[in-house]
C-alpha cells in the first residue's frame, strides 16, 4: 500500500520532470516549467524522506543537516553569481551532481566487497555510475576554472594531448572492465584506482577544448551527470533516479548537439578539432585589440526586451537596401512596446538627405527620426544603439583624437547608449577611410554580414522569441 | 462617316492622336485633320497622314466633315459657318454656358458635350473629365514643388534638419486624389479634406490624413457630383480649414460644382496668415476659384503667398492629356456606329446624357 | 549472449520505457529556440541532482555507527542539494528576463 | 567682429538667415545686414532686426563691416570701394574666375572662398557646394516633370496605359544621387551614368540603376572632385549614352569638372534622336554644359526637345537654399572665433583650403 | 531466442511508429515518415506471421487470402478516390479497424465463455475492446455516409437527441459494467447485446454533428480505433498493438483538439452544441445562392504549389493599405517559384492609377502589372485569382448580363483562372453598388476579413508550409 | 482497491510506459501546422489498423474446426488489412503534393 503511494509518487515527479523540460523548451512557459520541475524534484525528495522503509536507521539528524547545509550553500551561490557568469555556476552544480554519483558508487562497491561480491549486472552499474560521474566531476570543475579565466589553455595542455587522452581513455575503460570480472570479491583499492583515473580523464578530456566552446561540453558533461543519475538509479531500484536521469541524458545530449550546430560546427570539431580552432570562432582581432561577435538570437533578446532602441543607420543600409527590413524589425519590437528611433547623423549616406529618401520609402512615419541632437539626447537613456551599416558618423575618435581627420566634427554619441551593436560587413573603413575605434568598445559588439540579410535573421529570431 | 479634327485655338492639346485613326477607320471612319492639330502636343502632321488621316485647312475640313471634333467649342461665328446637321462633339460645358444648347439648336447643329456622359463605372473609358483631372492633379503638385522655396520631402543634412512641407488638398475628387498620391510620393505631410462622406475612406486610401468637418449633406444621389453646402457647415468648414492653411505650404483646391460658383474655401483672411513663400494651387479658378483672392489664368502674389489660378493644368501636359483625350473619343465614338453606319440609339444613357442640342 | 537474452526479456518493459523516455527527451528539446538553451541545460542540471535521493535512501539505510557510508553519503546530499537547489534557481533567475512586458 | 551681410544683386538667396543670427552673437560677431537682403527669401528686414541684427544700406555696411559675407562676389567696381585688410567672405571660384585672388590681393583684401572648402567628411557642416547641388538636384527633377508632357510614373487608367517614364541621371555627384532620389520618388524608372568607380554602388543604394562603361581613370586621389577622363573613354561613352538617351524621357546632367569645359556627354547628334517632348535639364551649364546645345541661363528648343541649362537652380527655392547657405555659414564662420577674437588658424586645413587671397 | 527476436522486431516496429509519426507532423519529411510507419506496420505483421507458436495450426491459407482481399480492396479503394473524399476515405478506413476489434473481442468472449471465464482484468479489456471498437465502427460510417451527402442530416436527428445520446451512453455503460461482473460465465447473448448497443451509440452520437466537423469527429473516432486496439493488444498481450494503439490514442486525441482550435471552437462545442451551428460556419446564403469559403492553410497550399497566381487588386486593397503585405506574399510565392503578376483594372480603385501609386510604393516591378489584356490574355493559363477587395472591375454581369449597369464594361476575366479566392470583408456590393455573381460562381472561394489581416494571415500559413 | 493496488505494483513499467507513450504522442503532434492535419489523421489511422495483429494471432492460434473463429478472425484480418494498405496508400497520396519544387 504505502510503496504503491511511493511509486505513484515517484511516477508523478517523473512526469513533473518530462513535462516541466518540455515547458522549459518555449519562451513564454519556461518559467513555470522550471517551477513545475522543482515542486517535482521536492515531492519526490520529500517522499523518499518520509517513506518508512523496514528497520532503517533513518539517521534524519544527519540527513537534515546536510540537507540545509547544501541547500544554503546553492541558494547563496545561485544569488550571488552575476548574470555574466551563469554558465560558470551551472557547470559547478553539475559537477557536484556528478560528485554526488561517485559518492554514491563507492559506498556500494566498497559496501559490496564487505558483503562478499556482486552480481555482474551490479558491478556494471556501479562502475559506469563511479566513471561516468567522476568524468563529469573532474571535467565541470575545469570547465567553470576556465569559464573563470583562472587556468590559461597552455597551462594545462600539451602536444599530443588527443592521443594522450585516447589512451588514458582506453586505460580507464580497460581497469573498469577488469574490475567488472572481479564481482565476487570487488577490490576496494581498484575502485578508487578508477575513480582516480575517471577524474583524470575528466580533466584532461575538457582541458583542450577551447573556451567559447565551453557551453557545449557543460552541456554533454551534463547529459553526464543524467546518465550517471541513472546508473545510481539502477543501483537502488529507483526509477525516479532512472527515468530522471535517462531524460536529462537524453535531453542533454540532442541540447548539446542543437548548440554545436548554432555555432555551425559538429560535436566532433568541438571535441576533437579544439586546438587548430580555439577561439577563433568568436573573435576578430585587429592589433591586439579584440572585436566581440554576438548571436543573432542574443540580439533578438537585447532588442525584444529593451526600452529603447536607435538604429542609427548609414550608407551600408543604403548599399544593402535594407530599409524594409529595418522597418518590420522595428514594427516587431514596436509591437513588443519598445521605444524605436531612428538616429540620424546629417552627413549619413554620400548624399543629402539619403537616410530620409530610404527611411522615407520603407514608410517610417517622421516622428521617429531624431536629428543628430535629438538622438544625442536621447542616447544616454538608450538600452540598445544599432548601427545599421554607418562607420563615420558614430565614429568617437570626433571627439576624442586630435589626430583624426575627423576630429571636431559632430558624430552620433552612441557609446552613451548602454549596450552597442554594429552591422556591417567587414572591418573595413568608410567613406573617410579611418579606423573606427567604436568597434573595439567594450560595449560593442559587431553582427558581420550584408545588413538586409542580417537584419531578415534577426526578423526571425525577434519572431521565435 | 467623315469626322473632322479640329486645331484648338488657346490649348496645346487636340482632340484626336494619330495612334486612335487605326481605330477609328477600322469602324468605317474617315479621318480629316486640320494643319498643324497636333503640332503643339508634340503629333506632327505627317504621322497623322501616316496613319491614314487626310490633312488640310479648316475651312476644307469644315466643308467635308459631317462630324467635327474639338476640345473647346468653336465659336459662335465658326458655328454660324457649319453646315445644318453636322454632329459636333466638344467639352460644351452646358452648366457654364447655358446658352449653347439653344445656339446650336437654333442652327439646327446636333452637339454632343463630352464632359455630360455620365460619371459611372461603366462610362469611365470616356470619361474625359478624369483624364483631364488626373493630370491636372499630377501637375497641380509639381507646379506647387517648384514654386515652393522649400522641400516638400524632410532631409537631414549637415547643414540643417528640414521638417517636411505640408501639403493640404481641399476636394479629393479626381483631381485631389491624384494631388494627394504626388505630393505623398514626394515625401510631403498630406492632408485632404471633402464633403462627401466616401471621401474620407479614399483619402486615408491613399495614406494620407483626412480633416473631419461633421455635418456634410449627404450626396449619394448625386450621380458622383458634388452638391453645395449649407452656409453653417460652410462656415464651420472654413474656421477649420483656416486653422490647417496657416499650417500647409502648399493648398491644392479642387472643389468645382459645376453651373455654380466654386465654394470659396480659402477666404483671404486665411491667405494672410499662411507663411510667406506658400503656394495655393487652386484648380478650381475657371468656377471663380475656392481661393478668394484667385485670379483664373493667373499666377498673383498676396501677403507672400503665391496663388495660382489654373483650371486647365491639363493643357501643360499636351502629348500625354491629348492621348487620353483622344483614346476616351474613340470608346465614345463606338458607342455611335452600328454595323459601318452612324446611327446613334437615342435611348442609350451615355448618348442621352451627353447630347445637348 | 545468454545474459543479454535474458536480461532483455526480463527488462524488456525497461527497455520500451527507456527507449521512450529518450525519444521523448529528444522530442521535447529538438524545437527550443536558440535562446533558451543556457536555462534549459541549466534546468537539466538541476533535474540530473535527482541523485540525491540515492544518497537520501543511502544515509537511511546506514547503520548509526557505520561512519564510512555515513560521511559518505552526507557529502553526497550535500553536493546534491547544492546542485538542485542551485540548479533550479539559478535556472530561474535567468528565466526572469522572458517575463512579459504589457 | 563686424560682419555684414550683403544683398546679392542677382539671386534671390541670402547668405545669412534671421534664425543664424543669435548663433553668431553669442559668438560676439555684430551684424549688419543690407536692407531688404532676404526679401526675396522671405526673410523681412522687421525679422532681422527682432534677431538682433542692424539692418542699413549698402554704403554704410561697406564703412563698418570688418567681414563681408555674400554668396556670389563682389563686382571689380565694388571691390574698389573696400577697405583694405576687410575679409570677404563669398564663392568666388576661383577656377573659373582665376585673376580673383590676384586683384583681391592687390587690394590687400583678404577673400575665403567657401566652394573652396574641402569635400572632406569633417568639413561637410560648411559645404555649401553640396547643400546648394542637392537642392538643384531635387529642383531638376521638378522642373524637368513639369515640363515633360507625359507622366512620370506608370498608370493603368480607363483611358490607356502609360508606361513609366524614363529618367536618365549623367552624373552621380551630389546633385544627381538627389535627383535619381526625386525621380524614383516620383516613380519613374530612373538609369543612371558617372565615371567615379563608387558611383555605381551610390547609384544602386538609391534603387536606381547603374549604366556601366568600362575604363573609367581612377579619380580616388583626387579629393572626391572628378578628374577629367580620355578621349576614348569619352568616346565610349558618348556611344553609350546616346543610345540609352534616345530611350530617355528627361535627362538631367550634372558633370561639372572645375576649372575646365563641361564634357559633352549629350552631342547634338543625340539630342536629336530624343522623342519629342523630351527634357534635357542641364546643371553643368555654367561650365558650357554637358548638352552639345545648352545654352546657359535658357530654356531652348532643340529637334522637339527642351533644353533647359541652369546651374543655379538652387535660386529657385530662396528659403531653404538661404537657411542652409547660412547654417554652412556660421559652421564655417566658428573656424575663425577664438574666445570671442577673430582669430583664424592658418594652418588649419579648412581655412588654408579656402583662403585665397 | 526467438521470442527475444520476435520482442525486439516488435520494439524496433513500435520506434518506427513513433518517428513515423514524428516525421509525419513537418512538410518536409512527412512523406518519409509515412513511408517508415509503413515499412514498421509490415515488419510487425510479417514477423507475428512467421514466428512459430506453439502447436498452432497456423491456417496461412486463410490468413493470406484474407490478407490478400483485404490489401487489394485497400489498395484499389486508396487509388480510385479523388482528392476531394479523402477524409471520407479515411472515415471508412478507420470504421474497419474499429470492426477489426470489435471482431476479436467477440472472439475471445465467446471462447472465454466456452472455456468457463474470465478474470476480471481480462473482462474489462475485452468489453473495452469491444464497446470502443463497435462506436468507432458506427460512427466512421455514418460520417462516411455524411461527408459523401448520402444522408441528410433531418433524416436521423430529432429534438432531445443530445439528452437520448446521454441516456444511451449510460445505458451502454451499464451493461459492460454489468457484464464485466459476469466474469465467470460470460454470457455470449448479452455481449452481442452491448455490441448491438455500441454500434446504435455510435450512430447516434455522430449522427447530430454538422457536416463541416466530421473531420473533427473523424479524427475523435480514429483515437478511439488506437484505444481498442491497445485493448485488443492487452488481450493478446502484445507490446506493438498496446504501443501502437495506444500512442494512435494519444496523438489522435491531441490531434483532434488542435482540430478544433483551427476552426477556432472548442471539442465541446463541436460535439454537443452541434445542432445549433450546424453546416452554419461554412456557408453563408444569398438567396439561394451559396458562397463558399475557403480557410487560410488551403489557400495558402493551392497558392504555394500553383504555376501562375495573379493578383487583382482593387480599392479595398488601398483601403486596408495592404500593399505591403501583398508584396510580401508576392515574395515569398516568387521564391517558390511561382510565377505572379498583379492584373491591374484601368477603374480599379478610386482614381485613376491609384493601384499604380500603392504597388509602386511596395516596390512591385513595373513588368509584374498587366493592363487589362495583358492579363486577360494570361488569366486562362492562371492557377489561382486572388481578388484583392476588388469588385466591380472583376463582375461577370459586365459581360452576361444586359441589365446590368455596366454591362458592356470591359473587365477582368478571373473566372477564367482555374481557382478564384476573393478577400473582402463582406458580402457589400462595390462602388456600383451592383450584385456581383463572381462570389457565387463554383471557382469562387471567399476569404472574409480586412485585406491585410487577410494577407498577413496568408503569409504566415505561407511560411509555415 | 486491492485489485486495483495490486494492478499498479504488477504493472508499474507498463504504466509509466503508457503514460510516456502519451505524452509522446501529445509532444509529437502538437507543433504540426494545420496543412498537415488531414494527412496525419490519416497516418494514424492507418497505424491504429495494428489490430491486425491481434486477427492473425487469433487465426494462426485457432484450431483448424473452430469455423467461428476463423470466420471472423479472417473477417478482422480482411478489415484490418483494408485499414493498413488503404491508410498509408491514402496518406502518401495526400501527401505527394508536398514534393518539393525546384
Ligand atoms: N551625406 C552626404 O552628403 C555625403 C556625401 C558624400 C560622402 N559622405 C560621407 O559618407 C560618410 C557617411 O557615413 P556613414 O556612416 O553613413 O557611412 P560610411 O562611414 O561610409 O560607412 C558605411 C559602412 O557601411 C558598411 N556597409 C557597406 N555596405 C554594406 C552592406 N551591404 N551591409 C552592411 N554594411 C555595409 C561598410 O562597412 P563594410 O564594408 O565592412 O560592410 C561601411 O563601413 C561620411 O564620411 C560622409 O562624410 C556623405
Ligand atoms: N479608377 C477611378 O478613377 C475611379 C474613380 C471613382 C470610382 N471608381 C469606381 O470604383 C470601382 C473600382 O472597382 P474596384 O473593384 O477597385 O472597387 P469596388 O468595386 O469599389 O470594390 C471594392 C471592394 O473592396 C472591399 N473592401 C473595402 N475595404 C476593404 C478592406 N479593408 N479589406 C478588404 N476588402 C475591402 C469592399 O468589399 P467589403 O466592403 O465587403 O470589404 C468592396 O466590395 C469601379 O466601380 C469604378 O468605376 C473608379
Ligand atoms: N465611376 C467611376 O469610375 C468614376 C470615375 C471618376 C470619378 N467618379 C466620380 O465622379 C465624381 C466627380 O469627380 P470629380 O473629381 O470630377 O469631382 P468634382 O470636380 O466635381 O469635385 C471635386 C471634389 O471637390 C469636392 N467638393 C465640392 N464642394 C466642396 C466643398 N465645398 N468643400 C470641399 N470639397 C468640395 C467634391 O466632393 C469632389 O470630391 C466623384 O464622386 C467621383 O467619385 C466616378
Ligand atoms: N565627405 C562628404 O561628406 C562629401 C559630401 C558631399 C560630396 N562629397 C564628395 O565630393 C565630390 C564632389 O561632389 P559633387 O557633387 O560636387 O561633384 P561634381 O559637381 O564635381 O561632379 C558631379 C558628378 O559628375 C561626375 N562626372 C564628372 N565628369 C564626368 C563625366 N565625364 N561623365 C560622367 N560623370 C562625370 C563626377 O564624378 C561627379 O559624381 C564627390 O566625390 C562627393 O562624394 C563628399
Amino acid at each position: 500500500m504505502l510503496s504503491t503511494i511511493l511509486d505513484i509518487t515517484y511516477l508523478l515527479s517523473a512526469l513533473g520532470f518530462v513535462l516541466g523540460m518540455q515547458r522549459l523548451s518555449s519562451p513564454d512557459t519556461a518559467r513555470r516549467g522550471n517551477l513545475l520541475a522543482t515542486v517535482a524534484m521536492s515531492v519526490a525528495i520529500l517522499a523518499t524522506l518520509i517513506y518508512p522503509f523496514e528497520n532503517a536507521p533513518n539517521n534524519y539528524l544527519w540527513i537534515i543537516l546536510s540537507m540545509i547545509v547544501g541547500g544554503a550553500i546553492g541558494w547563496i551561490a545561485a544569488f550571488r553569481v552575476q548574470m555574466t557568469q551563469m554558465p560558470q555556476m551551472v557547470s559547478i552544480f553539475n559537477g557536484l551532481g556528478g560528485a554526488c554519483a561517485v559518492a554514491l558508487a563507492m559506498v556500494e562497491l566498497v559496501l559490496a566487497g564487505q558483503q562478499g561480491g556482486a552480481t555482474y549486472g551490479q558491478m556494471a552499474i556501479l562502475l559506469s555510475a563511479l566513471l561516468i560521474g567522476g568524468v563529469s566531476f573532474s571535467g565541470s570543475l575545469l570547465a567553470y576554472a576556465k569559464l573563470e579565466g583562472r587556468v590559461k589553455d597552455a597551462n594545462i595542455t600539451f602536444n599530443g594531448h588527443n592521443i594522450f587522452n585516447l589512451v588514458l581513455l582506453a586505460a580507464t575503460l580497460g581497469l573498469a572492465v577488469w574490475l567488472g570480472m572481479q564481482a565476487d570479491t570487488v577490490p576496494t583499492g581498484l575502485a578508487i584506482g578508477l575513480m582516480v583515473l575517471s577524474l583524470v580523464y575528466g580533466f584532461s578530456f575538457v582541458a583542450p577544448i577551447g573556451g567559447a566552446d565551453m557551453p557545449v561540453v557543460i552541456s554533454l558533461l551534463n547529459s553526464f551527470t543524467g546518465l550517471s543519475a541513472a546508473a545510481a538509479g539502477l543501483i537502488y531500484g529507483n526509477q525516479i533516479m532512472l527515468i530522471g536521469g535517462i531524460f536529462v541524458g537524453a535531453s542533454g545530449t540532442i541540447l548539446t548537439v542543437l548548440m554545436c550546430q548554432a555555432m555551425n560546427r559538429s560535436l566532433l570539431n568541438v571535441l576533437i578539432g579544439s586546438f587548430s580552432s580555439a577561439g577563433g570562432s568568436t573573435q576578430k582581432g585587429q592589433g591586439d585589440q579584440v572585436v566581440k561577435e554576438i548571436t543573432y538570437t542574443d540580439m533578438a533578446i537585447q532588442m525584444y526586451y529593451a526600452k529603447r532602441v536607435v538604429f542609427v543607420p548609414g550608407y551600408g543600409l543604403a548599399v544593402a537596401q535594407a530599409q524594409k527590413m529595418c522597418k518590420e524589425l522595428d514594427d516587431l519590437l514596436s509591437e513588443n512596446n519598445v521605444e524605436v528611433f531612428y538616429g540620424i547623423h546629417p552627413v549619413a549616406g554620400r548624399m543629402p538627405g539619403h537616410m530620409n529618401v530610404l527611411l522615407a520609402e520603407a514608410d517610417v512615419p517622421y516622428p521617429k527620426l531624431l536629428d543628430l541632437e535629438e538622438a544625442n539626447d536621447k542616447l544616454g537613456d538608450t538600452d540598445l544603439a544599432v548601427i545599421i551599416g554607418a562607420n563615420d558618423v558614430v565614429n568617437p575618435s570626433a571627439e576624442d583624437d586630435p589626430g583624426s581627420s575627423i576630429y571636431g566634427m559632430p558624430v552620433l554619441q552612441v557609446w552613451e547608449a548602454k549596450n552597442v551593436v554594429v552591422l556591417k560587413r567587414s572591418m573595413r573603413p568608410g567613406y573617410a577611410g579611418i579606423q573606427n575605434p567604436l568597434f573595439f568598445h567594450t560595449k560593442t559588439k559587431m553582427l558581420f554580414g550584408d545588413a538586409k540579410a542580417s537584419l531578415q535573421e534577426l526578423v526571425t529570431a525577434v519572431k521565435s522569441l | 462617316m467623315k469626322i473632322g479634327v479640329l486645331k484648338e485655338t488657346n490649348d496645346r492639346r487636340v482632340s484626336l492622336t494619330p495612334a486612335s485613326i487605326p481605330k477609328l477607320s477600322t469602324q468605317g471612319f474617315e479621318i480629316f485633320v486640320e494643319q498643324d492639330a497636333g503640332s503643339d502636343a508634340g503629333f506632327a502632321d505627317a504621322r497623322y497622314e501616316e496613319a491614314g488621316a487626310k490633312v488640310m485647312d479648316r475651312t476644307s475640313l469644315f466643308n467635308q466633315a459631317s462630324i467635327i471634333s474639338s476640345i473647346h467649342p468653336l465659336s459662335s461665328a465658326e458655328l454660324a459657318k457649319l453646315q445644318a446637321g453636322t454632329n459636333l462633339i466638344a467639352l460644351f460645358e452646358p452648366f457654364n454656358d447655358p446658352e449653347i444648347s439653344e445656339s446650336l439648336k437654333k442652327q439646327e447643329l446636333i452637339g454632343y458635350s463630352m464632359d455630360m456622359i455620365p460619371r459611372t463605372t461603366l462610362a469611365q473609358s470616356m470619361d474625359v473629365l478624369s483624364s483631364m483631372a488626373s493630370i491636372a492633379g499630377y501637375q497641380a503638385v509639381l507646379l506647387g514643388a517648384f514654386q515652393l522655396p522649400r522641400y516638400l520631402p524632410m532631409m537631414i543634412t549637415a547643414a540643417g534638419s528640414i521638417r517636411p512641407a505640408t501639403v493640404l488638398v481641399l476636394g479629393a475628387g479626381v483631381a485631389g486624389l491624384q494631388a494627394i498620391a504626388t505630393a505623398k510620393r514626394l515625401g510631403a505631410s498630406v492632408e485632404a479634406f471633402d464633403v462627401r462622406q466616401a471621401a474620407k475612406e479614399e483619402v486615408q486610401s491613399l495614406g494620407a490624413k483626412f480633416i473631419e468637418v461633421e455635418g456634410a449633406k449627404d450626396d449619394s444621389d448625386a450621380g458622383g457630383y458634388a452638391v453645395e453646402q449649407s452656409e453653417d457647415f460652410l462656415k464651420r468648414q472654413r474656421a477649420k480649414v483656416q486653422e490647417r492653411a496657416a499650417k500647409a505650404d502648399i493648398i491644392i483646391t479642387t472643389a468645382l460644382v459645376r453651373g455654380r460658383k466654386s465654394p470659396i474655401l480659402l477666404p483671404a483672411s486665411t491667405v494672410e496668415q499662411m507663411k510667406p513663400g506658400s503656394v495655393v494651387v487652386d484648380l478650381a479658378a475657371s468656377g471663380g476659384g475656392n481661393c478668394e483672392l484667385t485670379q483664373n489664368g493667373k499666377t498673383i502674389q498676396a501677403h507672400g503667398v503665391t496663388i495660382i489660378g489654373n483650371s486647365n493644368l491639363a493643357t501643360e501636359m499636351p502629348e500625354v492629356a491629348s492621348t487620353l483625350f483622344s483614346n476616351n473619343l474613340v470608346n465614345y465614338l463606338k458607342l455611335f456606329v452600328q454595323e459601318g453606319q452612324w446611327a446613334p440609339d437615342p435611348e442609350n444613357e451615355i448618348i442621352k446624357a451627353s447630347r445637348i442640342a | 549472449m545468454d545474459l543479454i537474452i535474458e536480461f532483455f526479456q526480463n527488462n524488456l518493459l525497461l527497455i520500451y520505457l527507456l527507449l521512450f523516455t529518450i525519444i521523448l527527451g529528444f522530442e521535447v528539446i529538438s524545437k527550443v529556440p536558440t535562446v533558451l538553451h543556457t536555462p534549459l541545460m541549466s534546468g537539466a542540471n538541476a533535474i540530473s541532482g535527482v541523485v540525491i535521493i540515492g544518497a537520501i535512501i543511502l544515509v537511511r539505510q546506514a547503520a548509526a555507527e557505520d561512519y564510512f557510508s555515513l560521511g559518505i553519503g552526507c557529502l553526497g546530499i550535500i553536493l546534491g542539494m547544492i546542485n538542485v537547489v542551485g540548479g533550479f534557481a539559478v535556472t530561474d533567475r535567468m528565466l526572469e528576463m522572458f517575463k512579459k512586458r504589457k
